[in-house]
């Protein structure tokens, strides 16, 4: 295993509430693959993601890559200000990102670019979904925590989503995502399954 | 003897301040060890069925 | 940016509060006239009450404080900038209206410079004390009246030596100053601190 | 010493100390509290200048000890959790609440009452009877931010902060007090302070608090036992019992 890793988690143990939510997972993400967290509902999939953020407190090693300093999250709330316009959106956070390119290309490609005045608190549950993926683009982070990605979402949303995906995965990135629904739209080869119960 | 206890009870003419003042926090701190030990009588039944 | 165009609401609720004191005691001059520094005090409080409950609600709720969190962005910044624009939104704009209420509520001219400092002071210590209050009750069931009621304690100093303050400063002992200058130098330098340990422990 | 605390910290290991001397303090203090009130209903002579009603003190004095005493308890064991991470001393910080809730209300009450006669007034806002209704408060602030957040160990981490913060400032909310009350005290009324207390006196006092000091350890014992038994049960069977 001296293959170049982006993530390392080992014997990650996780409680909360005073409750153990899962015990000792192990798994190591490389680059260009995705791994899958499966799960019932209120397994711990979700906790799973903020303890490599480290959000939560855990036991266990968690050993990100150097030169990896942040993590791109999409959860289940969008972290979005709903009294804003989209353009305040991409203002504030390419400042924090310090994203220095045109946001112009990416409003096109998730369609979004007839909306730049509209607040967002008026836009449908897909538009929110496609704006924090593209703060995602803005961070230009290797390493993604996507809750539940593609859940509720209409067939060409979803397309978009997993376009972006996979382009991410195709330039070296590593994904760690959450679903109750089967995501095979993967290559098979560069899919792991970790299951929590 | 009925009469000493007469006056005890009045207390000088302040039996109601007093009777009170006693009656009321020892009923309120009595009652909650009461409810506390039925609580845990309860529990441990509990405990011993599972 | 941090903070939501709601935040004029505070200063309108002052503003509001302002017509009940006149009402509810009658307008003899008399009355009105001790009464109105604490009358402006008391409307400080609630213009302080009603901020405080969208201090940090927005971005607990939508996720963003977590998004902060998740990409490392330092939480003292944050409850840097929240301090601020608080005190800039519900305390600055009221130091400088209180002069025009105490011309409205018939209170004498020789208070002005003593509310306008006790104000000064005073102020920025609602903020202080109320953050840390705010952030704990994040996730609770019924949030703004556990606010208001576990808030209203700890402004009670406050309120105490700022109404004491005024009377002090016309007779030219300044003591009640010094005691808030002490409270504010004190926390301004505990509570931030804690609060950021509150708001860290909120994402858990 | 730190490892000691750790070895007593652990919940299970504090239930076996607990249960043997949970039953003496119950017994200890029922014997206490009902010897306490016979001295102080028949032996105790009254004050000279506040006739029969001076008995009522044997209740107030010890049960305002006794809330200011559980909430410096319940600050300390917060900064211990707060610092530690030791859960037992959350959950006897959680748990003396309602006791100091009692007590407090107890000797806001009894003070009320014996004011009555000595003062004229059930109520006067004097800086005693005003810091202890601001104690009472921040009392029933801890009470429902405990309350409000269920089965949650966030309303932990809150309820621990508060008590925190509530310790700094308690002093701060006295002092204040007191200062406004120099200001503002109504002339009309003369405090009797300064009473030599006779050792008759002492007696009942000091055996009325030494009792109610065994019934808050006896009453913080159950439940904390309770506490620590509905949550094993609530690990093993995923219910809650209430």
């Amino acid at each position: 295993m001296s293959k170049k890793y982006l993530l390392k988690v080992k014997n990650l143990s996780c409680e909360r509430n005073y409750k153990i939510i899962f015990k000792k997972l192990s798994f190591i993400l490389f680059p260009g693959n995705i791994i899958l967290v499966d799960g019932e509902n209120g397994a711990g999939k979700t906790s799973l993601l903020l303890c490599v953020a480290d959000v939560l407190d855990y036991t266990g090693n968690i050993l990100v890559k150097n030169g990896i300093d942040n993590l791109g999250y999409v959860g289940h709330k969008n972290a979005l200000f709903e009294n804003e316009t989209i353009f305040d959106f991409f203002a504030f956070w390419k400042n924090i990102y310090n994203y220095t390119k045109n946001y112009q290309d990416v409003l096109e490609y998730f369609n979004l670019i007839d909306f730049i005045e509209t607040p967002i608190s008026l836009l449908s549950f897909g538009q929110k979904k496609k704006l924090s993926f593209a703060r995602l683009i803005m961070m230009n982070s290797k390493i993604w925590l996507l809750d539940e990605p593609i859940s509720g979402l209409d067939e060409k949303t979803k397309q978009i989503i997993l376009k972006i995906i996979k382009k991410h995965l195709s330039q070296g990135g590593g994904v760690l995502a959450t679903s109750h629904q089967n995501l095979n739209y993967f290559d098979i080869n560069k899919t792991t399954r970790v299951k929590i119960d | 003897m009925t009469e000493e206890i007469l006056k005890f009870i009045s207390m000088g003419g302040h039996s109601f301040y007093i009777w009170t003042a006693y009656f009321i926090p020892l009923t309120l701190i009595f009652s909650l060890v009461i409810t506390l030990r039925s609580k845990l009588k309860r529990i441990k039944k509990n405990e011993t069925e599972v | 940016m941090l903070y939501s165009n709601k935040s004029w609401f505070a200063v309108s609720f002052f503003l509001l509060c302002m017509l009940i004191f006149p009402l509810s005691l009658g307008s003899s001059e008399g009355l009105l006239k001790k009464t109105a520094v604490s009358s402006i005090w008391i409307c400080v409080l609630f213009a302080n009450l009603i901020s405080l409950e969208s201090l940090f609600k927005d971005d607990y709720q939508s996720g963003i404080l977590l998004q902060y969190k998740i990409n490392k962005i330092p939480f003292s910044i944050i409850v840097a900038t929240k301090l601020i624009s608080h005190w800039t939104f519900t305390g600055f704009p009221i130091i400088f209206l209180s002069p025009i209420f105490l011309v409205f509520l018939s209170g004498s001219f020789n208070d002005i410079f003593g509310l306008f400092f006790s104000l000064l002071f005073g102020t920025p210590l609602f903020s202080l004390i109320g953050m840390p209050i705010a952030a704990l009750t994040l996730g609770a069931s019924t949030r703004g009246p556990l606010l208001i009621f576990l808030s209203i304690p700890f402004f009670l100093p406050i309120i105490i030596f700022g109404v004491l303050s005024v009377g002090s400063f016309n007779s030219g002992t300044y003591s009640e100053y010094y005691l808030l200058c002490a409270i504010l130098s004190i926390s301004i330098v505990i509570l931030p601190y804690i609060t950021i340990k509150i708001l860290q422990e909120s994402l858990k | 010493m730190l490892r000691y605390l750790h070895k007593y910290a652990n919940p299970v290991r504090f239930l076996s100390i607990a249960r043997p001397m949970r039953k003496a303090m119950g017994l200890l203090s029922l014997f206490i509290i009902l010897v306490g009130l016979v001295f102080a209903l028949f032996f105790s002579p009254p004050d000279y200048q506040q006739k029969e009603t001076v008995r009522i003190m044997y209740i107030h004095v010890p049960a305002a000890w006794m809330s200011l005493m559980i909430y410096a308890f319940i600050s300390f064991s917060s900064i211990v959790f707060l610092v530690w991470k030791f859960p037992l001393f959350l959950i006897l910080a959680k748990e003396s609440v309602t006791v100091g809730v009692i007590f407090t209300f107890s000797a806001l009450f009894t003070g009320s009452l014996w004011g009555k006669p000595t003062w004229g007034t059930y109520w006067v806002w004097d800086a005693r009877l005003t810091s202890f209704l601001i104690l009472f408060f921040i009392y029933l602030g801890l009470k429902l931010i405990k309350e409000s957040f269920s089965h949650s160990s966030k309303g932990d981490y809150a309820f621990a902060y508060l008590a925190l913060i509530g310790g700094f400032n308690l002093p701060i909310i006295k002092f204040s007090v007191d200062w406004w009350n120099t200001l503002h005290q109504p002339a009309s009324i003369i405090r009797t302070g300064g009473v030599s207390i006779s050792n008759e006196m002492l007696i009942p006092l000091f055996l009325m608090a030494t009792g109610f000091l065994f019934l808050f350890i006896y009453i913080l014992l159950v439940s904390v036992e309770i506490n620590l038994k509905k949550r094993k049960m609530g690990y093993s069977k995923d219910k809650i019992i209430n």
